[in-house]
């Protein structure tokens, strides 16, 4: 089954990214495909190659990059809410992409599922 | 339809409004600081408790475990599941609705 | 527009929008509102839900000029033009607040908790932010 | 101490607890999505006009215009202040808690 | 340290810290414990005050390794080095939500909701996030 | 009266950044002194210089700016919040600087009064 992933907020401040980031992870190991994450409001900042957390902390930044590598999952940044963000291709982190909102309703489309994870 | 609950009821009137809506073929999913609805003897475990007569409700341990919530303090009859048990409700209901 | 072609032709899903916040105090209406439009150049079966605080994005009388923003309620009159028309608000939700649908700015469907909750079990795709 | 809400009291319970901690000298100002809590005939409006008995309530009027409500939805005895006026009363109190 | 020197030395405020959300859903609570802990090298009189969801930031059963976060609990024990020894829990928070001082990591002074009100409105500086 | 303030959240997503500029603003109209405006947790954003909103809307991250060039006022982004977040020197906006939280206490300390903005 294709699942497609909506996350709104970014990372450390919400959980939404890490329980997105789990559920991901666990939708993969159990057979199913992930059919886009795609990064919404706060969310566009998953999408910064910027962040530096302490060591001994979670990666979440890198994690969805290496997912992205690894499971050839498509990781979209709304360019609308990046602009407001200050998120550009000069500072996004490999693996995601810019691209429109058109990306996210496809997604529902496409999906046979659609989970949101939010404030 | 699987609803998911992110929020503290002691917060927020989500977990109250969410209950508010349920129809048939509901479930109902605590995640995040939502699982600390399903804790037994207070106000939002009562509202858990009545909804379990009509609607299965399940709770991620994960959650639970972060929090410190062990399993005798949920309400009776409310199903831990981890991440792959999570993917398996969407799977088995035909949409999701995050109320956020 | 070509975001509607490819591979989405001929599929249409049952899709929900649910607001429940309230406009201004955060920036989840306005997005959630950039969603609805670009969702109609797909064809769906579009709704949108608004209740709890997200029955307060309708009213007309909305002027952010005081506080810097922009007043974006006149969006929702757009709607209209895009085929976009299932617009569902809760009652209880109006009473609550002491909200009168007069007081909108687009003409709604006003419909019961129950029904409401009968609304979001039919649909394909629920979109919440 | 003045104190600030600055969320819907049909969403949050902070209104409802920043209320209930108003010690002598105390005074309220609702702002951002704060200022629902001031709307007359609904349940936020009435714990408003209890506290009025006790302590002044301030509203910030540009927030009130942003949300469309006009000065006659407003509780009776609740005064609408701009943004001078918030400093002023920032000014004029020994301390602000801020109610997030 | 030498954030505590220069302009400020000899003043000393009444600084409040007041924690009301839940630890792991957002960050606020581990954020705040950072100011927290700088604040100690200032010298000031500082107060922590736990109510409503904030009280669940001092269970001592978190174990948040099964969602991939570090448990910050052990840091309130660290309070006490630092000279932080004054952390008022609401009763009435407790009772609420069925929590018992007992699932406390550190030792606090659990007050009524009235003499919370007490306590904040005898600071200089209120914090909160 | 020196006023120190606090900005909890980020640009767009919530209104806190906006009412503690308007606040701010005021304050200075009304002859207060605004002793410094400390950025934490999400609140790091607003210092951002990549941020690219639409040009009918307002420019908060600008507008900022230039609140620390007309009037003086000390901007500062906490470094450790910043980092997590991906804001560092290279795209922080000008007026802004980058330091510790004992910048937070220190304005609770000598300003008279500390306001704060956020979720």
């Amino acid at each position: 089954m294709k699942i497609g992933i909506l996350v709104n907020e970014g990372p450390y401040t919400h959980q939404a990214s890490d329980s997105a980031y789990q559920f991901a992870v666990a939708a993969l190991k159990g057979g199913q495909s992930v059919h886009r994450v795609f990064f919404y409001h706060d969310g566009v900042y998953n999408g910064s190659s910027l962040t530096d957390p302490p060591r001994d902390d979670r990666q979440i930044v890198d994690r969805w990059s290496k997912l992205a590598t690894e499971h050839k999952i498509d990781l979209v940044v709304c360019v609308a809410a990046a602009l407001r963000r200050g998120i550009r291709e000069q500072n996004l982190a490999p693996g995601f992409r810019i691209s429109g909102l058109g990306q996210l309703v496809e997604s529902g489309i496409q999906a046979d599922r659609l989970v949101v994870f939010g404030d | 339809m699987l609803h998911t609950v992110n929020k503290s009821p002691f917060a927020s009137s989500t977990l109250t409004q969410c209950l508010n809506h349920l129809a048939a073929g509901a479930a109902v999913l605590l995640i995040e600081d939502g699982v600390y609805g399903a804790t037994a003897g207070t106000g939002a475990g009562a509202q858990i408790a009545s909804c379990l007569k009509r609607f299965p409700v399940y709770v991620l341990g994960p959650d639970l475990e972060a929090r410190g919530i062990s399993s005798n303090q949920v309400v009776e009859g409310v199903v831990t599941v981890d991440y792959t048990g999570f993917v398996k409700l969407v799977v088995e209901h035909d949409a999701v609705q995050s109320w956020l | 527009m070509s975001e509607g072609d490819g591979e989405t032709t001929g599929v249409v899903k049952k899709f929900l929008f649910v607001n429940r916040k309230a406009p201004y105090g955060t920036i989840y209406a306005l997005e959630a509102l950039e969603v609805v439009l670009i969702s109609a150049a797909f064809d769906q079966d579009v709704s949108l839900a608004f209740l709890d605080d997200g029955v307060y994005q309708l009213v007309s009388a909305n002027n952010p000029a005081g506080i810097g923003m922009k007043n974006f309620s006149h969006t929702y009159r757009a709607l209209d033009d895009y085929d976009i028309t299932k617009l569902y608000v809760e009652r209880e939700s109006l009473t609550e607040r002491g909200v009168s649908e007069d007081a909108f700015i687009v003409p709604v469907t006003v419909v019961s908790r129950a029904e409401m909750g009968h609304i979001m079990a039919a649909q394909d795709v629920v979109l919440s932010f």
